[in-house]
């Protein structure tokens, strides 16, 4: 979020919505309406005095209305843009003329009550629809007494109350009595998947989230006790079925099948009443309820339908196909998020790349027209190579820090430490006449180290670095001091000791200065070549958005053809034929000019970094050398090939692709079947593999569709743990019911068994609601077998990237970075980072595509400054470095016999691992030596150390 | 165990954090002084909470040396400079990269593997180092003294001290004259 | 390629500021095009600046 | 030292993305703790050397607190 309020190119229009958009692909014009906020950013200083002084207390909407807050206020803490908004509903000035308490009070001036409305018009080329979802409404969350009793409480009000900064600041209580809470209960399934309220559909993330709000629950107080009902377990991401085990055996949640219809209050406690499986019918009261929402269409998403010019489908959430799953009914408008359909975070962050790949395809011709790249004056080398000229600047903060520290005393003091040559105290240094007025000391005393005594440099040390850079100084020279948020703050009622400990805190900056060396921000050339290995629809569409991005492309294919899997289905989920979409993307491929096709080609070996890979690529025996910037790994999976079921030795025994391949032969091949049994979770969930497959769920119930549709008579049976068909395949679900498929469920430890006897089969299963084994003869037994990963090992070892305990490769963070690897430069999709159906695989590529193209977009890898440096001479070639970086950023290469290690700049994150196990001390961390630390330690012994 | 923003961090931090513990017991530091926590960003109340506990804890085990008993403070401070010099060599510091080599290998970071992993492989290279360094503090701040004295003074038993003055003498850092070894200026 | 007089503009428009708004706006900052972000609400972050913790791995959200 | 109660002196190795940030959010909070502590900040505990600690206590820390 602060990087999106930093950049040049990045303008947030807060309190903005869109009236009207006119023009065509490329060339649109959009108007946008924005209310005032009556608070000027760039003055406001997020100090809090104004919501202090404001008489008028209003519903504090961002804690879902748990708590209370003033007009003037800001959502929470870290919230970008950081400064303060006023409410205008509330605000007695803007109201009824009266008060203006907030404006006197205000320090910083920043509160202007003459801003107005704005009407602004946008020339874009391309929209991309984001708005998120819509939460559901009171009707349905009063079924279950929300409103009527204060402990039933919806998810996200629940999310409040565990959060460290919420209004309870974390501790569990009961709303009704703020007594703590001893037993809660999550009931699923609330507004989704329910016809009453026209929520067919199922949220996807409900059950999941259920699971992560219940095992922070119990991390908060151990011996809560929990019970979640479920209808379906829908854990089905990557590694979520794995957490889900995890936090049921670890902080032992019940987790109970059944759907309660209601809830009553029985003496102030929560009663619920539910029937079991077998009949039981069971009772218990709970000291809180929590009803996991489910996501709708957002409120107004036929308002942004008719402006944008877009179709909705049937639950007002935008209508999309599979094989083109980002892209709106109207041309140059794209879909991100759960406004595309309900979701969680890593497919939303997924999706959101994948549109920004879409844009950039759209309008490749007309990339970095209208950004703006500073430019900064040369590096006034000289000064720098002086003897250390410090200058500390100690900022009061308004009363922050002045309030508490005695800000002349720690200035004085620091005027006195040696080698610093001016110290001043400045009102707000992060101010912009402040940043203009440290600028000039520092030119004019010639100062070449600068130490900012302030607030934290997580926040606001790029601030200062963009001032010393502004002025040619390398940003490297400065260290800042947190005399605020970790001295004046936390210390307020003790202003000797605040004053002693920031004393001291500059003391250890100064002496860290005096050592501080600049350090150069090294650029590294990108080739703007990308490699994508894989040749599947994944692999495809890639390799199609890179090159539609306007960069060459080189396309590695294993076998003699493009398709990989794609080949093998015969329909998508929305009813398409996959070969239509396999010929588009063979076509598209084979006919674009910037992409070279290499089929019956393995990479066999990939050396180089971000901007500069060699790889040596096999084709019919020959090695070829190819340069590129980046990778695309889309290596796809394998369909599992169960080794049970009798699957193999018997030839009425098939997996779903075969039954799909066989019914696009024709009709004849049902002439004399009668009984079909599918079988669900074969393999899969604890058999060969641990993992979910997340689409066979789905692919069962499209075939079974098929096969009512062909011949309606005939009788089907699907055994299953969960259906997991998440999303709107739930309608699927719900249409094969009706079409009297029979559904039976099945436990994981008395799973179904194949039985053979003279040439007939038959499936033995244990009913549970018979509870008796009931035995069903089938003409065909078709098993969901999910998918397995592909032999990723080779490629794994050659690219050194890390593979999940599945098999699958490991991405850099399953939520911010999911389709990158650790390793920088190496991007990853498809069935290759784990199984999913084909919409998600095609959104995924285009991510993929998009993230590559960055470095190619650039030309150039900025790599950061402190990296470690390796001197050569005190290098020993001992490894210790190279084996325990997690980044593969250090390497030992061969230098006139001896082995020395080596920085890849362009990989090194500066974590410094490689420097603190170096047994001869060889490594230095840019701006953070090892002299540098110990002179910071000596400095904070003070007059003790010896 | 917040998950770390570089991935691996924390966990080469506790095998760190063990040699520390295992070494201050050693020179005679309370090893409570010596504490590695975690905090995520979002768990404000839990690190406030961490802070208060852990000064308190200090503040009741007294300041660091007179707390670890009268005359102990002159001792203690030599054997932490002798700790540092010995921290730095090569010896100690390869067997500690050589054991998180292994444990990162073996994927296993659980704290019973590390502690084994320090008391075996690590601590016994580092106490040598220690009582080497302090061996030639020693003999060059008093002067010559029997290699009782040393042992005494270092806290090394007589076996032990015996056996690294063995190995001093063949680096020629020390020489055995008559009953008293003298330190030679290196 | 486009027809007629006008050029493509490199701008683009994203609706609404919360992950999927921010993460495709820095995605297109860093592709070389110039971004409106706009939000209804006062501050970006949607409902995931309103979470404690996201599964699958709890770290903080913010 | 204050006074007749003895005020330890701690030294804290705090890392820039966890234990840090922590502390920051700790002074958005106005949560209030003893003010023994004096921050170094790492980019990472694993950037932690035995020799930090130990140079620290030689000189004269009561206390070394690492924060990841």
């Amino acid at each position: 979020m602060v990087e999106a309020g930093r950049s040049p190119n990045i303008e947030i229009l807060t309190s903005a919505r869109l009236e009207a958009l006119e023009g065509k692909p490329g060339r649109f014009t959009a108007s946008v309406h924005q209310e005032p906020r009556f608070i000027d950013d760039d003055k406001c200083t997020a100090c809090g005095t104004c919501t202090m002084y404001c008489p008028m207390p209003i519903v504090d909407l961002f804690n879902e209305r748990l708590n209370i807050t003033r007009v003037p206020h800001i959502d929470y803490a870290q919230a970008v843009p950081t400064s303060y908004y006023i409410d205008p509903r509330a605000c007695l000035r803007i109201n009824y003329e009266t008060c203006n308490l907030c404006a006197q009070t205000c320090t910083a001036q920043a509160i202007d009550f003459s801003q107005k409305p704005r009407e602004l018009s946008l020339d874009i080329g391309a929209v991309i629809l984001a708005p998120g979802f819509g939460r559901t409404d009171l009707s349905v969350l009063a079924k279950y007494g929300y409103g009527r009793f204060l402990n039933v409480v919806t998810s996200m009000e629940f999310e409040r109350l565990t959060c460290a900064s919420g209004p309870t600041e974390g501790r569990l209580v009961r709303l009704s009595d703020r007594k703590p809470l001893k037993k809660i209960a999550f009931l699923q399934c609330v507004g989704s998947r329910d016809e009453t309220c026209g929520n067919g559909y199922c949220s996807s993330v409900c059950c999941m989230y259920a699971i992560k709000e219940a095992s922070v629950a119990k991390e908060h107080d151990p011996d809560l006790e929990i019970a979640l009902f479920f209808m379906d377990v829908r854990t089905q991401g990557k590694g979520f079925d794995a957490a889900r085990e995890r936090a049921e055996e670890k902080y032992g949640l019940r987790v109970i099948r059944a759907r309660i219809p209601r809830v009553d209050q029985v003496d102030g406690r929560l009663a619920l009443t539910w029937t079991t499986d077998d009949g039981k019918s069971c009772s218990e009261l709970f000291d809180m309820v929590v009803l996991s929402e489910g996501l709708n269409a957002p409120k107004d998403a036929e308002a942004i339908a008719e402006i944008a010019g877009i179709e909705l489908n049937h639950y007002g959430f935008c209508r999309t196909l599979v094989d083109s799953p980002l892209a709106a009914s109207r041309k140059g408008v794209y879909v991100a998020g759960a406004f595309q359909g309900p979701k969680d975070i890593p497919e939303s962050v997924t999706q959101a790349s994948g549109v920004a790949a879409m844009a950039s395809e759209l309008l490749s011709e007309v990339r970095n027209t209208q950004t703006v790249s500073l430019s900064y004056p040369e590096e006034d080398k000289a000064i720098e190579s002086e003897g250390p000229r410090i200058g500390v600047f100690v900022c009061h903060c308004g009363s922050n820090i002045a309030g508490v520290v005695d800000v002349d005393a720690v200035r004085d003091y620091a005027g006195t430490l040696p080698d610093v040559v001016f110290s001043r105290d400045t009102l707000y240094s992060c101010s912009q006449d402040a940043l203009k007025g440290i600028a000039t000391k520092i030119k004019g005393n010639r100062l070449n180290r600068v130490v900012i005594a302030a607030c934290s440099p997580r926040t606001h040390e790029p601030l200062f670095q963009e001032t010393l850079r502004s002025i040619g100084l390398n940003a490297a020279l400065i260290e800042m001091v947190n005399i605020r948020d970790q001295c004046s703050w936390v210390h307020s009622q003790e202003p000797e000791a605040a004053t002693e400990k920031a004393k001291d805190l500059v003391r250890m900056a100064v002496a860290k200065a005096r050592l501080l060396e600049p350090l150069e921000k090294t650029t590294v050339d990108v080739s703007p070549t990308a490699l994508v290995i894989g040749g599947g629809a994944a692999g495809m569409t890639a390799a199609l958005c890179i090159a539609e991005q306007g960069f060459e492309c080189v396309l590695v294919e294993r076998s003699d053809q493009l398709g990989g899997n794609l080949r093998r289905l015969v329909w998508t989920m929305d009813g398409q034929e996959a070969s239509k979409v396999l010929d588009d993307l063979i076509k598209r491929v084979d006919g674009h000019p910037m992409v070279r096709v290499m089929l019956e080609a393995q990479v066999k070996d990939v050396s180089g970094y971000v901007g500069n890979f060699t790889s040596s690529i096999v084709k019919g025996g020959q090695p070829v050398a190819v340069d590129h910037g980046v990778i695309v790994i889309a290596t796809g999976g394998r369909e599992n090939r169960p080794k049970s079921y009798k699957y193999g030795r018997n030839k009425r025994v098939l997996t779903q692709l075969e039954l799909e391949e066989s019914l696009a032969k024709g009709k004849g091949f049902l002439k004399n079947i009668k009984n079909i049994v599918m079988i669900q979770c074969v393999g899969s969930r604890g058999e060969d593999m641990s993992h979910c497959s997340r689409l066979c769920c789905a692919q069962a119930i499209k075939n079974a569709l098929k096969l009512k549709g062909i011949k309606p008579n005939i009788r089907i049976y699907c055994l299953y743990r969960d259906m997991r068909t998440y999303g709107f395949s739930e309608d699927l679900f719900k249409e094969a019911r009706k079409k009297g498929v029979i559904f039976i469920r099945y436990e994981p430890d008395r799973r179904p068994e194949v039985i053979e006897r003279d040439g007939r089969i038959k499936v033995r299963v244990f009913d549970r609601l018979l509870e008796d084994e009931i035995d069903i003869f089938a003409c065909l037994v078709v098993l969901s077998v999910g998918i397995a990963p592909g032999d990723n090992d080779a490629l794994a070892r050659v690219l050194k990237t890390p593979l999940t305990p599945e098999g699958f490769f490991l991405e850099a963070h399953v939520k911010l970075r999911p389709v990158e690897l650790a390793s920088e430069g190496i991007y990853l999709c498809g069935l290759a980072h784990g199984p999913k159906p084909l919409d998600e695989s095609i959104a995924q590529a285009k991510a993929a595509a998009a993230k590559a193209a960055i470095p190619l977009a650039k030309g150039q890898a900025e790599v950061a400054s402190t990296v470690s440096r390796v001197d050569k001479a005190a290098c020993i070639g001992c490894g210790v470095c190279e084996s325990l970086c997690p980044f593969n950023a250090i390497r030992l290469f061969r230098v006139n016999k001896r082995r020395k290690a080596e920085t890849i700049t362009a990989s090194c994150k500066g974590c410094g691992i490689c420097a603190s196990h170096c047994p001869t001390l060889a490594i230095s961390m840019g701006g953070f030596t090892d002299e540098a630390i110990m002179a910071q330690i000596h400095a904070f012994a003070g007059e003790k150390c010896v | 165990m917040g998950e770390c923003h570089y991935q691996s961090g924390n966990y080469e931090a506790m095998i760190i954090a063990e040699i520390c513990r295992q070494v201050l017991k050693d020179v005679g530091v309370n090893p409570e002084r010596m504490v590695l926590e975690w905090a995520s960003a979002a768990e404000a109340p839990r690190f406030v909470e961490l802070i208060t506990r852990y000064v308190s804890a200090v503040k009741a085990i007294g300041p660091l040396g007179s707390a670890e008993g009268e005359d102990k403070e002159a001792i203690i401070r030599m054997h932490l400079k002798a700790g540092v010099k010995a921290a730095s060599a090569r010896k100690v510091r390869t067997a500690l990269g050589k054991l998180a080599k292994d444990i990162k290998k073996s994927g296993d970071y659980n704290p019973q593997i590390i502690s084994d992993g320090v008391t075996k492989k690590v601590f016994p290279a580092f106490r040598e180092e220690r009582l080497a360094q302090e061996i030639q503090i020693c003999l060059a701040e008093t002067g010559p003294c029997k290699s009782a004295d040393i042992s005494e003074k270092t806290g090394g038993d007589i076996k032990e001290i015996g056996k690294i003055l063995e190995t001093l003498s063949r680096k020629e850092l020390v020489k055995k004259q008559g009953s008293n070894w003298y330190g030679i200026g290196n | 390629m486009p027809e007629g007089k006008s050029k493509k503009s490199g701008a683009v428009m994203v609706l609404g500021g919360g992950i999927a708004g921010i993460q495709t706006t820095l995605d297109l900052a860093d592709l070389g095009y110039y971004v409106y972000l706009v939000e209804k609400k006062a501050s970006i972050g949607g409902v995931m600046a309103r979470l404690d913790k996201t599964f699958p791995t709890n770290d903080c959200s913010l | 030292m204050t006074g007749g109660v003895f005020n330890p002196h701690i030294l804290g190795f705090f890392c820039h993305w966890c234990c840090y940030a922590a502390a920051d959010a700790a002074g958005v909070s106005r949560y209030q703790y003893p003010p023994n502590v004096r921050v170094i900040r790492v980019m990472c505990t694993g950037r932690i050397d035995l020799r930090f600690i130990l140079e620290a206590f030689g000189c004269g820390a009561d206390g070394v607190f690492t924060g990841g």
